[in-house]
């Protein structure tokens, strides 16, 4: 008996992997308006974080004679307690949120990952520790400890603010990514490449890692949502000491000292930080509904 | 639904909230607990209302007490005809007795020792003939505030508060108050056992609510606590309302809100942005005003280039424009301090002669003065920024605390003003009272927000400048000084200051006002008003106002302002006297 | 009961008409099923086979009208003698006619019971879904049916889905598909995930109760053993379209259409020259890549012509109750040792 | 060569809330693989069949008996020595959907094991990409097609054919093939079984194939034994043509009777048995393992449990108190009318 | 199902759970110990900014240092584990000797009223909007509810809570805030008070009921939508089995991994919904917890983070029961 070549395929039209790929992403961002909208969102509150800040010194202009003045040509949105202008303070404000919400997102993210693919790629005793490590993240009281360490430590600076939330809300995702990873490991091509001779490196960064990619993304973006609540829930308790300003303590001073639940002048001074975190968490909503397809070539290709 | 609705069908029910003792869920119904929930001159009652006169400590009005004397070192005091406890028996000496060593479970027993010369000295208390009573002093005391101590005390209950004192209660205070250095061990001794006594004083929870005062508790909610009239008080006749509700609140806003809505008949102060005022008044809410003792400062560490230099300290208390940062920080609470005297306004203007108070420095908003002192420290100033002696940027952290929301306002201008000036400054908030102690006292600040001239007694805000927070420990009328680190002590001013050509101690001149009248007080007064206006170890923001809300829209008859004795008391005080009576 | 399987004449009991069926991907709409024309004879067991993708199970749902977005039945007709038009009926009718005069039995390893309940309380929910009075006379019968079926029914009734294997599993869905007494029995792939001895047993029951209730049975299956096993009758399907339909015995003896011929040749056996046997060239059409015009087959077809591109052959009997869809000679199919295209060994 | 001796595997389950369940997947199964040949394994369901794979290619281990890869024993080895014995076997997936990462192009799929072997044998990098085209070419794909695809963009018969290339990479001796056409198309099925065969004998790999389905052993098994493995215990073996034709041992007869007929082609073979009632999960203590379903057990066959012997002097091994070879598979019927 | 393998299993599990509550009170033990600042000199600074005079003051302080231990750390913490040993939380600081079990126990009932009813409340909406979402899923309407759900759930619970307090108490003026039940109502298991403590309970509750049932919605709605891909479904469909036997089929199969969850979340419940509770004035253990570490109430924090480690210990211990019970696959 001998072999027969038994297909005569149509060779396709060759495309370089590269441009594929970049072309299904876009496809998949541009396919519904929402998405779209989301990523501007997104991509707005970024370039706002990482430029609006240089636009205005950290002391911002006070005025005592207009103190919550109403929006105006000169104020768009207004003034607050000490008559600086509200906007200058959302724009300046915002550096602080993102920030901390980008580090703790990625702190938390790489270790739950890293936590979650070693627990469940090597089981047994490395597993049952670094379960036993998970557990007792997800055990302690997340914010009522974050309280108490906010305390002990101040965090003047989101990157210690942003570490942590990260420290606190990693065990989420390490248990979703080690009962992913168990699931995965049964599959054949893992099984394939740990026959195969590759190097537990390579299985766990190049085979395990986009597979499980999508969940992390996915815990990513409600860690991120959970975080925004956290810190600003923080700032608004009035327990983190805050050195500048920022959208948890705007909406602190409009309730707290503004008393703009009771009088609207200081209304606006309220919503502004309010109808931002909404809207960053609608923005991150909208694009979490692409993660899916983002990660996943064959629904990117659709 | 809201109580503020009942007021008209019920007629009589006075809603107000209490600032000194906020409800706390869970906790007794007892004076003696820190959180308890007890409420002072409603159903909290004492043999005197102390007046805060500054001149005289021992100023009251009556209240369980109709009046007293003192009869050499013995306090007589003459109950009012009629008190009665609101189950209808009367007030008797073993509830006075039990009342006062009470006392010494609670405070006296841990200030007991220092000396004689403060806290509660009561050695016996016996009848002094109808209705009237003797406190003795213990031998060897030279308390000069004996009437105001023994006046203030609660009166208890010694039916439902006897059983948690032992029977020879008495021995242990006598233990407790024995001056001899020798005895020391024993004193040590009684005061421990008058703690452990106190520890279940405090934690007792009574079933009922026994009361002397106005009103006794009916029912206590975590959100309210309804309080009858007691029939059975001395002067209920005077009393208008026939029931208090006592609200429960949490954060100034909540205060704001009841008062937005007209739940509340009268309020006490809290920090209110002006936009909020204008909302409250437009219901028909009126405000009094009277003087508060407190004062809102920066404290520097004057151990720290540049406030090393007081020339440094005075040049800033030029720069600040004080009424700005009042305009933001308490608008409505606050007054722009004056000069730098370690007193509030009043007080000042109590204790200093005309020509006293006006030869001191006023610090008015001067940048040219300020730059001059600046100049003379050794500061130089380039394009605009000021620079240290040593080359280096001044740049300043304004250290502020977290829940100190006039603090933080303030902070604000604060920056902007000294930074516009060439002085980067930023404020920095710790994150509580707790956080922010102990790192001042571990000396992590250089500037930060103190407050200073606490109580109306002279000798009480002298020793928030010139006491522990500056070294300076009092034993008798001498202080000792200590400039070592950890030790309490993070002002670091200096011990000897020439002031008038003369070379004084301000810690042992604070020490030696605990012992003096009021004639022999006044020239130490004004040396310590001089010593701080001229180091300015302090530079006081604004002086607080004690300013309280009242409607009448179910209640007239209101204290009102230039009755600061009265306004610095307490509703139940002013019902007993007549105030507040239902609107006709 | 007996039945003589070699009535000709055996009567229609479902006849399919002209049967289309569109399933639209990313707007588009696609024919699953092309103009099906399909007779279930009483009494018969029909055997559809053709590789993975060729609509076979469109085609059994549809007989349910069952197809569900984004799907759609798009023309033609289902008559069932005592039901009328299948796919006329409203949702009512239809929801009283599925699972009583229709029965239909999933594939083994999918699991086609609620996990959650025990089998007997399913054949309750079942008969209350069909207003059956009698639920213990339901139970019984259920009971009565397992044991044919050599099944201990009591202990099953009182089971969970995960506590029966797959042979055990597949044996209750034909009792679900019979308790209420159909007439139609419909079969999907009832075999495929199970081992041999399974396979066996379960294709031997199929035959037995389908004898015993004078059933009209339809087999789907890609397994040209298993249906050769059991089928009276054979349909073929290819690309949507049945190409060959004829007596089970004479289309596996003397296959008419190269397609049938190849997929004969393509199955492994345990009989016969190892080196005989030849895969199909090419890979199944799906959906999208059917050709349009011309023979849906011709591409991968040893004897396609220019014909064959240009116009698509229609399903015609060429000798009575045999069937097929080809332009070649029906002599030239049969005799010719013609390897498929692209097979150049 | 591959050599097992009374491989053994116990598994010992306990659930969260569930008493302690111990299940034979293997007992002590001998075989030997010489170099080019080929073994089968046939049973139904549940019998041990994946877990002898599972042992061959290392990703399960078994608590008795020897496994010696070229004579020597690989268990008693440390993890990392272990390693390259293994390399030199190669698993077939059941499942080719499973089997490839989904998120890897073929070109990664193929590359990755090729440049690490390349690292391995000192090969410079540069001939990866040149190799894997070889090796598609090889399994019958169109490399320049088939290299820049997801797995999801080609069929079920090219994904198996990527996995044999993949299980080529690393330049195997041993080829296990679990199932490794069940889940393919059956018009497809050949022209893999094909490719295995062919490997075998262009290749000199040797193949360990793993099925219930009998015709398909048949085809890659041509030439070499075929193992008949009930509950894990091997109750026949011989040469693969001989077994099909005389099985003597009841299950192999009761097994090879179930397979389907092909009428009008075939006819029953003339013993041909019953189908089985379905397996009891009971196994008796120490009968023989088969008794309680064998059509011919008496007594005896539950108090004794037989071993494997060899029937006369032929290749065949059976473990059966009653052999008799019997012929149980359809026979060939030319076709007739036509 | 096998009594002594529960047994022992659930033995094990308690005793698993014990070693986990010690290290985790030992841990909230040592980082509550490391708050900066005394209680008494906490509370003193606070006394003399409401404008008590430092002698009032100092009275007041003087009861709470006698209940702040000077030991060391390290003695405190053995007397810390031997009284829990014994079932004794110690005494609270800032109630000045009241026992913590007493303090916690008085804020457990309003924790437990309008966050469990919440959380029970969000449950049923939430897997029945879920439901819907997923069966409606391809129409504009089950999208858009999606949609809905997730914003909301996206929404930071006290800011919800500012709003709908602004909306319905400041400006409608609707209902009540910032108490738990009409004062003059007296309490007890009477209709009026249970209505009345319902009624002050609805802002709260509404909140976090509003800000979790999207959560249960989205993660009921990919359930749902995994179960009616299930053969099962389809085939009771094709067996004629009523639609509504069929939603029940669906519902029960798709809330299973849901309990789990649930039980959990009544863990965590225990630790109050700190920002809820502070947003209302709601006296439950949140606030309590708050207020706490406000005034380094060190035996308060450890008693209340106790409570919170064992209720999330044990809610995972039932849990992994609950679902042994309810799904037939796993118990044997
Ligand atoms: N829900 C659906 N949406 C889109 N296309 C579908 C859907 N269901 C089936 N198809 C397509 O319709 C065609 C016929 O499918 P069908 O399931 O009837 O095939 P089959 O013959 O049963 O195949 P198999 O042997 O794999 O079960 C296939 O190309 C399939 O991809
Ligand atoms: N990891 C495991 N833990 C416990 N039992 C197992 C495990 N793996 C397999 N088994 C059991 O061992 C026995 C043999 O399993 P195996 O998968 O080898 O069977 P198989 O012959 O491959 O079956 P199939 O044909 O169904 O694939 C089965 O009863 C199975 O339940
Ligand atoms: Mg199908
Ligand atoms: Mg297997």
């Amino acid at each position: 008996m001998t072999i027969a070549p038994l297909t005569a395929e149509p060779r396709p039209a060759v495309v370089t992997p590269r441009r594929r790929y970049w072309a299904g992403i876009r496809r998949v961002l541009t396919r519904k308006p929402g998405r779209v909208a989301g990523l501007v969102i997104l991509v707005f509150f970024t370039l706002m974080g990482t430029f609006g800040p240089m636009l205005y010194s950290d002391n911002l202009a006070v005025d005592p004679n207009a103190v919550y003045a109403p929006p105006s040509a000169e104020h768009w949105l207004g003034t607050d307690f000490a008559g600086s202008d509200v906007f200058q303070a959302l724009v300046v404000g915002s550096r602080y949120v993102l920030l901390t919400c980008a580090i703790a997102g990625v702190f938390a993210v790489g270790l739950g990952t890293a936590v979650g693919l070693l627990a469940g790629f090597h089981r047994g005793l490395a597993d049952s520790l670094l379960m036993r490590a998970t557990d007792f993240v997800l055990t302690i009281p997340g914010l009522p400890v974050l309280v108490v360490l906010s305390t002990v430590w101040a965090f003047g600076s989101p990157l210690e603010m942003g570490l942590v939330l990260g420290i606190v809300g990693w065990g989420g995702i390490a248990r979703a990514v080690r009962s992913q990873t168990l699931s995965l490991r049964e599959r054949g091509f893992l099984e394939a490449a740990r026959s195969l001779g590759l190097s537990n490196r390579h299985i766990l960064v190049k085979e395990l890692l986009p597979n499980l990619a999508p969940y992390v993304a996915m815990n990513l973006l409600l860690a991120i949502v959970s975080f925004v609540e956290a810190q600003v829930g923080l700032f608004f308790l009035g327990i983190v000491p805050f050195t500048s300003t920022n959208w948890g303590v705007m909406i602190n001073q409009a309730v707290f000292s503004g008393g703009a639940l009771q009088s609207p002048e200081a209304l606006m001074y309220l919503l502004a930080p309010l109808v931002c975190i909404l809207l960053l968490i609608t923005g991150v909503v909208l694009f979490l509904d692409a993660i899916d397809e983002l990660f996943n070539p064959r629904l990117r290709e659709r | 639904p809201d109580s503020g609705a009942k007021n008209g069908a019920r007629g009589g029910v006075f809603t107000t909230v209490d600032a000194n003792n906020p409800i706390t869920p869970g906790a007794p119904m007892n004076p003696y607990n820190a959180n308890g929930n007890s409420f002072v001159s409603f159903n909290t009652m004492r043999l005197g209302w102390d007046k805060k006169n500054p001149l005289n400590p021992n100023d009251n009005f009556p209240g369980l007490a109709k009046s007293w004397e003192m009869k050499g070192d013995s306090l007589i005091v003459h109950l009012q005809d009629g008190a009665k406890w609101s189950d209808g028996t009367p007030v008797t000496l073993d509830d006075l007795k039990l009342s006062m060593a009470l006392g010494y479970t609670q405070s006296a027993a841990a200030v007991g020792a220092r000396g004689l010369t403060e806290g509660l000295n009561v050695s016996s208390v016996e009848p002094a003939g109808a209705g009237a009573f003797e406190f003795k002093q213990a031998p060897g005391t030279k308390n000069l505030t004996f009437t105001k101590q023994v006046l203030g005390q609660v009166i208890v209950n010694a039916k439902v508060y006897g059983h948690l004192v032992p029977a020879d209660m008495w021995d242990i205070i006598h233990a407790s108050q024995q001056v001899d250095p020798a005895k020391a061990k024993d004193v040590k001794a009684a005061a421990a056992k008058l703690t452990g006594v106190g520890k279940q004083v405090s934690a007792f929870a009574p079933q009922k609510d026994i009361s002397a005062g106005p009103f006794v508790v009916r029912k206590l909610n975590p959100g309210s606590v309804i309080l009858d009239k007691n029939k059975n008080f001395y002067a209920a006749k005077k009393v208008g309302p026939s029931q208090v509700v006592v609200r429960h609140y949490s954060g100034n806003e909540q205060i704001w809100g009841f008062m937005k809505n007209g739940e509340l008949d009268a309020a006490p102060f809290t920090a209110i942005p002006e936009n909020v005022l204008k909302q409250i008044e437009s219901k028909g809410y009126q405000r009094t005003e009277s003087v508060s003792y407190v004062q809102a400062s920066l404290a520097f560490n004057q151990s720290r280039a540049p406030y090393d230099k007081k020339e440094v300290r005075q040049g800033l208390a030029y720069l600040l424009d004080r009424a700005a940062a009042t305009k933001v920080g308490q608008p409505v609470g606050g007054q722009t301090a004056a000069a730098p005297t370690g007193m509030v306004g009043q007080m000042t203007q109590a204790w200093l002669t005309k020509d006293q108070s006006s030869a001191l420095e006023p610090y008015a908003h001067d940048t040219a003065k300020a730059e001059a002192l600046f100049k003379k420290a050794g500061l130089t100033k380039k394009g605009g920024k000021w620079y240290l002696a040593n080359g280096k940027q001044w740049k300043m952290t304004l250290q502020t605390v977290n829940g100190f929301s006039d603090w933080i306002s303030a902070s604000t201008v604060i920056a902007n003003q000294l930074s516009s000036a060439g002085i980067d400054t930023k404020p920095q908030l710790s994150a509580d009272f707790g956080k922010y102690q102990e790192d001042m006292a571990a000396e992590k600040f250089d500037v930060g927000w103190w407050l200073t001239a606490v109580g109306s007694t002279a000798r009480g805000d002298f020793q928030r400048l010139y006491g522990e927070s500056d070294g300076f420990t009092a034993n008798g009328d001498k202080a000792s000084h200590t400039d070592k680190k950890g030790s309490g002590n993070w002002m670091h001013g200096p011990v000897n200051v020439t002031v008038g050509g003369k070379r004084v101690n301000p810690g042992d001149l604070t020490a030696q006002l605990a012992g003096l009248d009021n004639e022999s007080a006044k020239p130490i007064i004004n040396q310590l008003a001089q010593v701080t206006a001229q180091e300015v170890p302090v530079i006081p923001i604004w002086d607080y106002t004690n300013v309280k809300f009242y409607n009448e829209k179910n209640f007239t008859n209101f204290p009102k302002n230039g009755q600061d004795d009265l306004l610095g008391n307490f509703p139940g005080t002013w019902m007993a006297q007549g105030y507040i009576q239902p609107k006709k | 009961m007996t039945h003589n399987t070699t009535t000709a004449s055996a009567e229609a009991e479902v006849r399919v008409r002209d049967l289309t069926v569109h399933y639209r991907i990313e707007g588009t709409e696609y024919p699953a099923i092309a103009s099906v024309t399909l007779d279930l004879p009483r009494g018969r067991i029909t055997g559809l086979v053709g590789e993975s993708g060729s609509g076979k199970s469109t085609l059994a749902l549809a007989l349910m009208n069952a197809i569900s977005e984004p799907g759609r039945v798009s023309g033609g007709t289902v008559h069932v003698d005592g039901v009328g038009e299948v796919t006329a009926l409203s949702a009512k009718q239809l929801r009283a006619v599925r699972g009583s005069a229709l029965g239909y039995v999933f594939q083994a390893s999918q699991n086609s019971m609620n996990p959650l309940r025990t089998i007997g309380r399913q054949i309750l929910d079942l008969g209350r879904s069909h207003d059956v009075k009698d639920l213990p006379g339901l139970l019984h019968r259920a009971r009565e049916l397992a044991e044919r079926m050599g099944l201990d029914g009591k202990r099953v009734l009182d089971s969970y889905q995960h506590e029966l294997s797959g042979g055990m599993r597949q044996r209750l869905g034909i009792v679900f598909a019979l308790v209420l007494n159909a007439k139609v029995l419909i079969l999907d792939e009832p075999t495929t995930a199970l081992d041999v001895l399974s396979q066996a047993a379960v294709l031997k029951i199929i035959r037995e109760v389908h004898e015993e209730n004078h059933l009209s049975t339809l087999i789907v299956t890609h397994d040209m053993g298993v249906v050769s096993e059991i089928a009276d009758n054979l349909a073929v399907m290819y690309g949507g379209r049945i190409v060959e339909h004829g007596p089970a015995l004479e289309l596996l003896r003397a296959p008419s259409h190269p397609y049938t011929k190849a997929l004969i040749r393509a199955t492994a056996r345990i009989t016969g020259d190892l080196a005989s046997a030849r895969a199909l060239p090419g890979r199944p059409p799906d959906l999208t890549t059917i050709p349009k015009t011309g023979c849906v087959f011709r591409e991968r077809c040893a004897f396609a012509t220019d014909v064959c591109t240009g116009s698509e052959p229609r399903l015609e009997e060429f000798r009575p109750g045999h069937r097929r869809a080809c332009h070649a000679d029906v002599a030239l199919v049969r005799t010719s040792p013609a390897t498929p295209k692209g097979d150049v060994s | 060569m591959i050599e097992a001796r009374g491989l053994t595997r116990t598994y010992r389950t306990r659930g969260a809330f569930t008493g302690e369940r111990t299940v034979h997947a293997l007992r002590s199964v001998d075989f030997i693989l010489p170099k080019g040949g080929a073994v089968s394994f046939i049973g139904e369901s549940g019998c041990g069949k994946t877990t002898l794979g599972k042992i061959l290619t290392g990703i399960e281990t078994f608590d008795g008996g020897e496994l010696l890869i070229d004579g020597t024993e690989v268990s008693k080895l440390p993890p990392r020595k272990r390693a390259p014995y293994f390399r030199r076997i190669q698993m077939i997936h059941q499942d080719p959907y499973s089997a490839l990462n989904p998120t890897r192009t073929i070109d990664q799929i193929l590359g990755d094991p090729l440049r690490m072997r390349a690292r391995a044998t000192g090969a410079g990098s540069s001939g990866v990409r040149g190799r894997a085209a070889e090796l598609l070419e090889l399994v019958g794909l169109e490399p320049d097609g088939v290299l820049p695809k997801y797995p999801h963009q080609l069929s079920g018969g090219q994904r198996q054919r990527v996995v044999i290339a993949r299980a080529l990479t690393v330049d195997p001796e041993v080829l296990i093939a679990d199932e490794a056409v069940s889940m393919i198309d059956v018009s497809l099925r050949l022209g893999i079984l094909a490719l295995l065969h062919d490997l075998r004998t262009r290749l000199g790999i040797s193949l360990v194939f793993i099925t219930h389905d009998v015709a398909t052993a048949r085809y890659i098994g041509a030439g070499g034994e075929l193992h008949v493995i009930y509950r894990g215990q091997v109750i026949e073996r011989g040469p693969t043509d001989d077994i099909i034709q005389a099985p003597v041992h009841p299950y192999t007869q009761c097994l090879l009777s179930a397979v389907p007929i092909m009428r009008g082609r075939e006819e029953p073979g003339p013993d041909r048995l019953e189908p089985l009632a379905p397996l009891d999960e009971k196994a008796p203590a120490d009968g023989c393992l088969f008794a309680p379903r064998c059509p011919f057990a008496d007594e005896g066959c539950s108090a004794a449990r037989p071993a494997l012997e060899q029937l006369g002097n032929t290749g065949q091994h059976h473990a059966c108190f009653h052999p008799a070879p019997r012929r149980v598979v359809g026979v060939e019927i030319q076709p007739a009318g036509v | 199902m096998n009594v002594k393998g529960l047994v022992r299993a659930v033995l094990t599990k308690l005793a698993g759970g014990a070693v986990m509550v010690w290290v985790v009170a030992s841990f909230t033990f040592f980082l509550v110990h490391a708050l900066p600042g005394s209680p008494g000199k906490v509370a003193y600074e606070s006394y003399l900014s409401q404008g008590l005079s430092p002698d009032e003051a100092m009275a007041k302080v003087a009861v709470i240092y006698g209940y702040t231990s000077q030991d060391p750390l390290a003695t405190q913490y053995v007397n810390y584990v031997s009284d829990l040993l014994h079932g004794n939380l110690g005494l609270s600081i800032s109630y000045s000797g009241v026992p913590v079990s007493q303090v916690i126990g008085n804020a457990l009932p309003w924790t437990l009223i309008p966050i469990l009813s919440g959380l029970l409340i969000s449950f049923a909406i939430g897997t029945t909007a879920g439901v819907v979402a997923a069966v409606k899923r391809s129409s504009r309407w089950g999208g858009a509810l999606s949609l809905s759900a997730s914003l909301i759930a996206g929404i930071p619970s006290f800011v919800l809570a500012i709003l709908l307090t602004t909306v319905f108490h400041t400006q409608l003026g609707w209902l009540p805030y910032g108490e738990t039940n009409d004062p003059w109502v007296d309490s007890g298991w009477s209709a009026a008070y249970i209505g009345s403590v319902a009624y002050y309970a609805i802002l709260p509750v509404a909140t976090y009921v509003l800000i979790s049932y999207g959560g249960w919605m989205l993660s009921m709605r990919s359930s749902v939508a995994s179960v009616l891909g299930d053969d099962f479904i389809l085939a009771s469909e094709l067996r004629g089995i009523t639609p509504g036997t069929r939603l029940r089929y669906i519902g029960r199969n798709a809330i299973l991994p849901l309990f789990t969850t649930l039980a959990i979340a009544c863990g965590y419940l225990f630790g109050g919904a700190i920002l809820i509770e502070n947003a209302f004035n709601y006296p439950g253990l949140g606030r309590l917890l708050l207020q706490s570490i406000g005034s380094r109430d060190y035996p308060l924090m450890t008693g209340a983070f106790l409570i919170i480690t064992i209720a999330v210990v044990l809610a995972n211990i039932i849990a992994d029961l609950l679902y042994s019970v309810i799904d037939p696959r796993v118990r044997r």
